[in-house]
């Protein structure tokens, strides 16, 4: 499943590139790492096609799959728009947590999947992000972190800006523990995530050309008036202003991490 | 729905304005008159804390939010001023610029050392300008932090003082990594190892806020605000109405009691009669008595304690339901 | 003495203001504290009188008075230039420390005389910027430092570069002590001196209009041909970038120092 | 007085030239006249080590400087590259922007995890334009910073390579601190907890170079140079004249030696016949073994001995007479 902005299906055998349009082999565009062969846009994909293309294989298992969000506001059409979430995606909330191998490397791992009502961050979200942070911090392992969200989720009220500071928090624990923590920012990466526990990792890398930025509507709105770079709260306008430090294609991402996590676990070893 | 504070206190500024005028009347009159001027003024007092009573006695969360933005309302620096003594204030984030959304500095509270941070409003127009309608910049956040940092470096306790409507969301705030800036703020006062206190004073504006309130003791005044969007950005997103803001606010539950009853903060401190715009000389006592207070308990903590009494506060934050793993 | 850039003295009651060229009552002037009356301008102090005006009467005792520069080099003209300087200014190098108290509370500080060799850093100010902060780390009490400095002394070539990291590696002892450290910038603070220990003080104060910068003739030949601020490397635009701390007036200095100094040594003792 | 390496080594380039053209000429030739080709070879080959002896045996401070400044001399990345596995170049200060003056990441050096840090420069137009000519800007010793602190957390030791004629001087760095920047990057380096070793590989440039160089050992290669002020900018503040460049630099005593012989570096690393730009093999194995030598002294000391042999070796520096105070 490759969320919202998925490569439309035109029948079983093409897919059609959501960046130039292009018609492409679905069975190549896989391979390719749901990257388009002609432009090299980078599609997004769901929590399980990032484990899969990520970490040994097989070496994923889930951790905290039992969490679910509770509609503690009674707030407007929340309980449905979870539950038709549950149902589209097969998953509880919008970041799947757990333990993986990474050549051979075990790591505390956490990846959102933005097709989970915008890859929000609620208590769920929140306390997965944690736990992960946790287990890192508490086995000396690192944490790898895949970021896609629009941010807080509204529904949950302060609840959800209170993930924020307890996410966070949990960096500080991986810093006191010596434990490295890794983001990496996907399309999008944005606002309460990118303020809270995103922006605060020992290393962030981030897929190109992915939205990457702290405020919406009103600065876009105010970026149309003012001069500003066409490549604005993109990945690429993240790096030229010091904020992450890498841009790394889906392809090297695998062996990226893999190098990051061998150096950077090798000295307390 | 009124708009703003003002609008929704008309009847009370209309009130006031006549109450005026009855003692202005008093004063001129002939003793003959003085008994009928002065149950005039009687009648109007009455009537005022009549419509005092009706109107702040059940604050719905859309009206919180108004009188938490009143323009009369103390901001930071009015606290800082009179709770304090030998403010010397500090500026600078040593990497770009001073940010006046944000003041702080080195001061003494009853007799003890402190740092104070604070988000300041501006009451007019070009004040309002210079302090960026309190919505701090990177610089703001980089100034806090370094503030906090030599707060750690002299054990120093720290106190907060929150009003922000959001962190400002412009596009050079965004170049210079504005999220970066909080989330690396609330990072480091998770690291502290010095008691913190953060007072909120009137708006919680979502990240801008949290930026400097992930403290030991988070105490809110009964009329201010905290929440994770404002209500009119989540009437935005929800009905397509940035008007239905009350709608919103109500929905959102942003009042001081929701967020104690959740275990989001600390304390509810009382606002004098009328709210704390009306009384600032009893709205600053509060303040100063429960940051003393809240120093106080936080005094017998060692560093360790301190460090995890604040994680374990905001760990235990969230709600959510754990079944077995359905998968 | 008023160094380089003195107040014109026209007779023995009168002295010409450097700002704005105006006669002065030298006695008006001098319990002004060499502050002009008229335009506000901070005309240079020596040594002295900035021990005089900044710290309780007589608590003033020099350190490190016997250190001499070594002209290691053999560099041209440089034993002339030191023997003249030390002729004109009756002290041993630029740099004069030692210990005083302020209302009461014991410091370790340092002064800078601009009139010594334009205040530049060799060993012998190096060495006793560095024993000034070690003193305040050992004894945990504040150092407060007076900079005036064009900047490395050339003619002591690389030891004089390395002053830059001797004395900041005595920061770090302060830092480790608990010792707050003050830095004071006056007319002018540059280069070899603000890129090092100056511009890492816990808390750095500036006299108004106070020369504060990096770069000398160069940048300043740059600066022609680009559009920079009027103020540009003075301490009010050092103060809008954020780089110190408050642009104090002189006569606000020994109260704002007094006050800094009891808020940063009480949570310690 | 020669102003550029490109106009002092003229003699050797063309001889070098020279050699080229006999060397075709060989390959070309008849078998008959191959060892009137080949004896010409050989004669050219060994004139040519002749100027080299001559030229580099005894280099002045002048000659060194244009040497270190050479264009086909081996630059941070060419080392790094060579010298390291696994190099992942991490960017950003995390405050304003990545500058290219500076590089850094994470890598293993003979098998064990390092940060590596070094100043850059480029080696064509667009390059050297690129990279700022290795003059950093503050986001540079920023990200420096960033790295060290890295370094320290995960307790990598640190390798970095110094090779810059100045920090940037220009207004925007003027504007952003770029004092502030290198003065908090020393600092650091003398906060750290882990072993750090620098090399200078080519100028040593003043306070742009010391930024990244308060290490616990510092190695310098023979040819390269470290001097409190460009030789140039001596001589136009002391003679009026930067063309007496020359002059400045031997008053300046800018060399390896010098530094040596004054304790304020621990090694000089011999270069290559002919300098280190005439055999980039040799001089980085040269480097790689000073780099894993002064590594492996450094392995058995603890965090605390780190920083007290650092503290100790910088304290050390400077000469001073001491009389008994004369006031
Ligand atoms: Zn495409
Ligand atoms: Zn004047």
């Amino acid at each position: 499943m490759l969320g919202k902005k998925k490569a439309t299906g035109l029948d079983g055998s093409f897919v059609q590139c959501l960046g130039c349009k292009k018609t492409l082999f679905r069975r190549e565009f896989e391979e390719n790492l749901f990257v388009c062969q002609m432009c090299g846009h980078h599609h997004r994909l769901s929590w399980r096609q990032r484990a899969e293309i990520t970490f040994d294989e097989g070496s994923f298992s889930e951790a905290d799959a039992g969490l679910r969000s509770v509609d503690t506001l009674e707030f407007p059409e929340y309980r449905e728009k979870l539950e038709s979430a549950i149902a589209k995606t097969g998953i509880n909330d919008s970041v799947v947590s757990g333990r993986a191998t990474l050549d051979g490397v075990p790591v505390s791992t956490a990846i959102a999947d933005f097709s989970f009502m915008g890859g929000s961050m609620g208590s769920v979200a929140g306390e997965k992000i944690t736990r992960t942070l946790e287990r890192a911090a508490t086995d000396r392992i690192p944490a790898i972190v895949f970021c896609a969200s629009g941010g807080a989720r509204m529904q949950e009220g302060l609840l959800s800006l209170m993930q924020m500071a307890k996410t966070t928090a949990a960096v500080a624990k991986c810093r006191e523990a010596g434990a490295p923590y890794i983001a990496v920012f996907t399309d999008p990466t944005m606002a309460g995530v990118l303020a809270s526990y995103a922006s605060v990792a020992d290393v962030i890398l981030a897929e190109p050309k992915s939205l990457v930025g702290f405020a919406g509507a009103r600065v876009a709105a105010q970026a149309q008036v003012m001069k500003v770079p066409d490549d604005f709260q993109k990945a690429e306008f993240a790096l030229r202003s010091g904020m992450i430090d890498k841009v790394v294609e889906r392809r090297a991402m695998r062996s990226t991490l893999s190098s990051l996590v061998r150096v950077l676990i090798g000295g307390s070893r | 729905m009124a708009k703003s504070w003002k609008e929704w206190e008309k009847p009370l500024l209309e009130i006031d304005e006549a109450l005026e005028k009855a003692r202005e009347i008093a004063k001129k009159c002939s003793p003959t008159e003085q008994v009928a001027a002065e149950e005039r003024i009687a009648y109007f007092e009455q009537r005022r804390d009549n419509i005092i009573r009706v109107m702040y006695s059940r604050l719905g969360p859309w009206e919180k939010v108004l009188v938490a933005r009143a323009e009369t309302r103390p901001y930071a620096l009015d606290y800082i001023t009179t709770l304090f003594t030998d403010f010397v204030e500090l500026g600078g984030d040593r990497r770009f610029g001073d940010d006046h959304a944000i003041v702080g500095g080195t001061a003494m509270f009853q007799g003890k050392p402190v740092i104070v941070v604070g988000q300041q409003k501006g009451r007019n127009i070009q004040d309002r300008q210079y302090r960026n309608f309190a919505m701090a910049k990177p610089e703001g956040y980089r100034k806090a932090i370094r503030l906090f940092e030599m707060a750690d470096r002299f054990r120093l306790p720290i106190v907060s003082f929150v009003d922000t409507p959001a962190a400002d969301p412009g596009v050079e705030s965004e170049s210079r990594g504005i999220s970066e800036a909080i989330a690396a703020s609330i990072l480091k006062m998770f690291e502290l190892n010095v008691p913190s206190v953060a007072v909120i004073i009137g708006e919680g504006g979502s990240g801008g806020a949290i930026g400097i309130a992930a403290a030991n003791k988070v105490l809110m005044l009964e009329h201010s605000v905290y929440s994770v969007i404002p209500p009119e950005g989540c009437a935005a997103i929800l009905w397509r109405q940035p008007a239905e803001g009350a709608k919103a606010a109500a929905a959102l539950q942003l009042t001081a009691q929701s967020a104690l009853d959740r275990g989001l903060i600390d304390e509810v401190l009382p606002e004098p009669f009328g709210g704390a715009h009306r009384d600032w000389e009893t709205v600053t006592k509060t303040v100063g008595n429960a940051i003393e207070a809240s120093l106080h308990t936080l005094d017998s903590l060692s560093p360790a304690d301190l460090r995890e009494q604040r994680y374990a506060k905001f760990r235990a934050m969230g709600r959510v339901a754990e079944a077995a793993p359905s998968a």
